[in-house]
């Protein structure tokens, strides 16, 4: 036990932080962090060229190629935060699309996708879940035949992240209609302004809107654009999957919400009195406070075993559920504090923060929903990390199909 | 004894209800909330020919001279249809303040303007349930000077009823000088509020009946079970949807429905929610009957039902998962509704610590 | 919406409160309240004559024979609490077994039993729950088989209260072993000191008992001693369950406990500050007393619906989930309050009420487990009060029966 | 940077765990609970063998010099087979406060008898964590007077460290003149406290470094720490009688454990508790490593792992059903451990009080 970083970590440390300090003239403004941005692209470039991003990504793909060291991770992720630095690009492309192409894909196909993705030139979005199939993934349908040696894809994708943003789309389909639910699906990828594809935002309770509809008509695919086999798509998907489940949040993310509300606490006022004073309140911060702690050293547990390369078993499938709930829990203590003013909401008078804490009271609560349900996370935690049966299947209308 | 809804009460939220499961759809709220106003003339039309707003209105002066529990039930049917139009300030809180403490030629006056619609009364208050930013409104020399925040009914009021900083009532047109209203933006775009500020803003004083607070104490408390009645339609609704969404949408060859997991939150929503019924009528019943319980009856209707009604709001959105967080069904009209009121006269904290003071000191 | 009584139910209850002052000289004292004490017995003759329990039994059974009238019921039970007034004897006989013989026993039966019953001069205890058939109740074992005119009973009830102070009791075995699940149980009752029965106390957590385990070896019961007809006792059996179901508990009991406990915050301090003066405790109190509240009313509401012969539907399923979790969390509370104080246990110094907070804390536990748990009555609202699917039957080791 | 136990730590929680799952069994739990003593002789004295009494002694007094964590973790394997034994004052917080605050020449006396088990030390301080019916004992010419509630390990103790009103810490002998000690019958049978009398009782004081009460502060830390981990281990062995039992009862003809309901439980439990030992770990680390975070840690420590035991005390009963609330399979020694543990040195509300206190004033 020893929380201290050695001094290779503590120079590294320092290293990230100079970078920080010296570069800040080259970071992007506001109004420039579109992936497009030239500017964005430059900044983007000198973060892999100091290994800031793309770390591991082998150079010959466009990327550092340093070994693999989590804890160096980590301090790279602190220090941009704390010295608000703008951090790498980050989109479906290049947190799972080059982990795939590195694991599965040809080299032919690394070759040409990689590197133009780390840049910023393809920015990826992903197509899995449909209107039927969310926790049910595998039984999407929507479906591509083939047609003059094309792939020709029909149906409806949903929850695609940033489809409108994106210029290139990884995608599952049914290719092989009569094999069984997991065994005929394939791995797409295409450009999304194809003929054929239709892309349209989905608003969210927030107001906001980042998730897409994205519908298809006769959208052609070169055969080529395939990751692995035809049929082969749900275990290249579930390549992809472990890699979005590898992705830790920042453990420190609550504490740090935590502080912001203690502030606010500070000069927020109700009948005169500050909120700071109230009993009531210290009561439920302090609650709050003990579990961020927990899940902040809990974070840190994690990234010891990711260091010694072992596996952390119940300790990982947890952090969602408890993560997700916990942030929830702090929005809605922050509104509650607030009272009226907590219902304020976007530009207009009074408003704190632009209506942060009522904005993030239903993003988390989406988040507790959005990829794998907190009904699922604790199906998952039963039975993955207590060992407890499956659900059983039952009920189906139709002939079994062996999965 | 008979604790339960006379049959004319259940053809009054029966016709109320009905009507408005008619108009107020979810493209209609969705229409008004992304519109200027937070208010759908139509339905406050319709409502007003229903006769909603001369409920408390005594029958001498051409209301109805039904109960408060009466006009809970309305805004319970308003609140399960997350119905866009004022009616709790307006046709509540303002006819409770009248009655207890306006003169005869103020009552003369506008409740025929009310029960028409034509006049239509938003209520300045909030700082009696808790005052943020150190705003208060002080009474000097007959006219009113300072501010109130988070007003209700503001969008549409043509008169406010004021409260001062000694729970002294005013009168005040809405196009009275140096009275600034600035409309607020909620999550929740189906009822309006503003913060009104006074320079010197002539104001008309409700009777002095009134002296003590009394008066506005008991729109206070009416005020709260109108909200509570408001959350309890809403959120009976996110119930019936959850469930019904349940039995359709199907996952791994079952409808989620018959997951228990599924099953268990939709119970603990009912189970949370049914006796929430009785502790509104309850409150709702005291205001007429028992007044010495009134108080500390819409208290524990509003703390509690919100916190039920919070519930509610969160499970039956997992319920539906993805869908639910989307526009898409507009079952975030009801979630934000019920987050509104929530806060709306004071917060569940805020509540209980009252409910304390009155009880214990 | 009247919360008010009419002329003649207040003078009813002005009528049951003079006798209760009246006869307080009659009233057995601590000591004598077994059901066997001579003195017992006699109040309990009074009680009847008066009409003060059994009240809606036929007289030529040896009850009142009054009409059925909830509010007159709930009368007299309300103004024998508030004057701490000894009420009828209780036990699974009265409860259950006479309104079972009432509506499903022969003629003979009836003349035979249940004035006994209602006098104290049989104690019934019940034998349903196994200890492999609890949730599961229609998959018990125990048997009889028939033997020289008698059914022979082998096997093991628990679960089974006041067994130890019971002379009869009522219990379901299987007498049908072929038959279907459901088909094949009888509802027998005998006397609990047949040779061949064994009744053993099951003490609980709480360190008190009142449960049993009964065991049967070749325990023999005559043929004539059975409630319908064989095989046919899982109807006789739901026909009580519906009885012991009506039951309605009082709904002012979470009240009362909370004016015990705000008594107490009064009185109690810490660190020199009453109790009553912590905000957070406050703040809970407020919570537990708006629920309270709530169930209250809830309760008048069901008795109403009871008055006017009305099915309130949901509104009955939800009563034990709610009440009970209420009482646990009062409980729960109310050690909180105590704080170290509120651990002591038994005959000790400085305990406060003989450790009653953390016996109900414990005893309140058991009672969310017991007459089916939490889950189960979750899936009883969802099914009953929601109309959703009931849990579908899978992995049977089995082969199927119809049930 | 490496936040996770060493090999050390994993070999010393083995063998303390090993022996304990061997002896501390529920028919030894059970005797000792009905038994006269709330300790079992036998197991303390085969604890005392393996050294775990000396953890906390320096190694210069003959001790192993090891962190508070380890004690943390010994601690939690006795909670985890429920030993009735006395572990957390006598081994724990007596030890840090001699440590603290003792003389040489106490340190010299007491620490080769506490490693051997000659001495046990009972701790009266609980009126530092919010005083119960004004107790209080004051310092007085060298001698003590009034009283201590709920003094721990109180039965089998030779001496005492007693806390006076204002912090001092003083030892005492458990025969000592002028001394009362009454026995107090908890939930828990397991572990003894009482209550301790003083009129004008000899009293040795710690050295006089202790004046402004930092000694008694970090004992009270100390406890706070080693109590969350008995109720860590006490609450992770009742998740794992909860699944083990879950995998064997069968109703309906399922095993119990495949119903989505037991499940979620199971689950419910486990995400809440693991993150505790985590929070466990920093908090024992703290004690040595970063002390100015650590009081605040143990605070955090002691609250939010007794909300997450109780939970699962709660919840691992409701898996077991009926059996669980019987005396049959001595779940119970479970619950009412974790029971004991969340009202000792301070309930969740009050020791959040003082974290509040402590951050914000």
């Amino acid at each position: 036990m020893d929380l201290k970083l050695s001094k290779e970590y503590e120079d590294f440390r320092q290293e990230v932080r100079d970078f920080c300090e010296k570069s800040k003239d080259q970071m992007p403004g506001p109004r420039e962090i579109g992936a497009s941005d030239p500017k964005r692209q430059a900044w983007q470039k000198l973060l892999i060229e100091h290994g800031y991003t793309a770390r591991t990504i082998p150079k010959e793909y466009g990327g550092y190629g340093a070994e693999p060291d989590v804890l160096k991770s980590r301090i790279i992720s602190e220090a941009f935060t704390e010295t608000k630095t703008l951090g790498g690009l980050s989109n479906q492309g290049i947190s799972m699309f080059v982990p795939t192409l590195l694991e599965l894909g040809t080299e032919e196909q690394k070759k040409r996708w990689i590197k133009p993705t780390l840049e910023g030139t393809h920015v990826w979005c992903q197509g899995y879940s449909e209107p039927n199939s969310g926790s049910d993934l595998a039984s999407l349908q929507t479906k591509a035949h083939v047609e003059d040696g094309m792939f020709v894809i029909n149906g409806q994708k949903i929850w695609t992240s940033g489809a409108h943003e994106s210029d290139m789309m990884f995608c599952l389909v049914r290719t092989e209609p009569d094999a069984p639910k997991h065994k005929g699906i394939s791995y797409l990828f295409f450009e999304t302004d194809n003929p054929g594809i239709d892309r349209r935002l989905l608003p969210n309770m927030t107001g906001a809107a980042s998730f897409n509809e994205v519908f298809f008509t006769d959208a052609k695919v070169p055969m080529d654009q395939i990751v692995g086999e035809r049929g082969d798509g749900w275990n290249v998907c579930n390549a992809t999957l472990k890699h979005e489940r590898g992705m830790l949040g920042d453990p420190n993310a609550a504490g740090t919400r935590l502080k912001t509300i203690i502030d606010m606490m500070h000069e927020e006022t109700l009948d005169g009195q500050r909120l700071i004073d109230n009993p009531v309140y210290r009561d439920r911060l302090v609650q709050l406070q003990a579990e961020a702690t927990a899940m902040q050293y809990h974070g840190l547990r994690l990234l010891t075993a990711s260091i010694k390369k072992e596996n952390p078993g119940l300790s990982r499938l947890i952090v969602k559920l408890q993560g997700c709930e916990l942030n929830h829990q702090i929005a809605s203590f922050a509104v509650d504090l607030l009272g009226e003013l907590g219902v304020l909401y976007g530009q207009t008078p009074l408003v704190r923060n632009n209506g942060t804490w009522q904005f993030s009271y239903m993003y988390d609560l989406g988040l507790i929903i959005g990829g794998g349900t907190a009904q699922i996370q604790k199906n998952i935690i039963s039975e993955h990390g207590l060992g407890m049966p499956r659900e059983p299947k039952v009920g189906q209308p139709k002939p079994a199909i062996p999965a | 004894m008979e604790f339960c809804l006379s049959e004319e009460q259940k053809l009054l939220q029966d016709s109320v209800g009905g009507y408005l499961a008619s108009v107020s759809t979810v493209e209609k709220i969705r229409e008004t909330a992304t519109g200027d106003e937070a208010m759908s003339k139509e339905i406050f039309d319709g409502l007003t020919e229903l006769g909603v707003n001369s409920v408390l209105i005594p029958e001498e002066h051409g209301g109805m001279g039904m109960s408060l529990l009466d006009a809970a039930l309305i805004q319970e049917m308003i609140g399960r249809h997350a119905a866009p139009v004022p009616y709790l300030a307006n046709a509540g809180m303002a006819v409770v303040g009248l009655n207890e403490a306006g003169t005869a030629e103020q009552k003369e006056v506008l409740f025929p303007k009310i029960a028409t619609g034509e006049a239509r009364i938003g209520i300045a208050m909030s700082e009696r349930t808790g005052a943020r930013e150190d705003a208060k409104v002080t009474l000097e020399g007959g006219t009113l000077n300072g501010r109130s925040l988070f007003a209700l009914d503001t969008g549409s009021a043509t008169d406010f009823i004021v409260c001062d900083n000694e729970g002294g009532l005013h009168l005040v047109k809405a196009d009275a000088a140096g009275l600034e209203i600035t409309a607020m933006g909620t999550i929740d775009n189906t009822r309006s509020v503003g913060e009104l500020k006074f320079s010197g803003t002539p104001a008309q004083p409700l009777s002095s009946e009134n002296e003590k607070g009394l008066a506005a104490s008991k729109m206070l408390a009416a005020g709260r079970v109108l909200a509570a009645a408001d959350t309890l339609g809403a959120a009976q609704m996110m119930i019936e949807k959850a469930v019904a969404y349940s039995l359709e949408r199907k996952q791994f060859n079952r409808i989620i429905g018959s997951y228990q997991a599924v099953k268990h939150m939709c119970a603990e929503m009912a189970a949370g929610l049914d006796p929430c019924h009785s502790l509104l009528w309850y409150a709702a019943y005291a205001a007429d009957a028992i007044p010495e319980e009134a108080e500390l009856a819409s208290m524990h209707a509003k703390s509690h039902i919100s916190e039920i009604g919070t519930m509610c709001a969160r499970k039956s959105t997992e319920v539906h998962g993805g869908i639910g967080f989307t526009e898409v069904l507009g079952l975030h009209f009801w979630f934000k509704r019920i987050g509104f009121n929530r806060q709306l006269l004071g917060g569940p904290t805020s509540i209980r610590a009252e409910a304390a003071k009155l009880q214990f000191g």
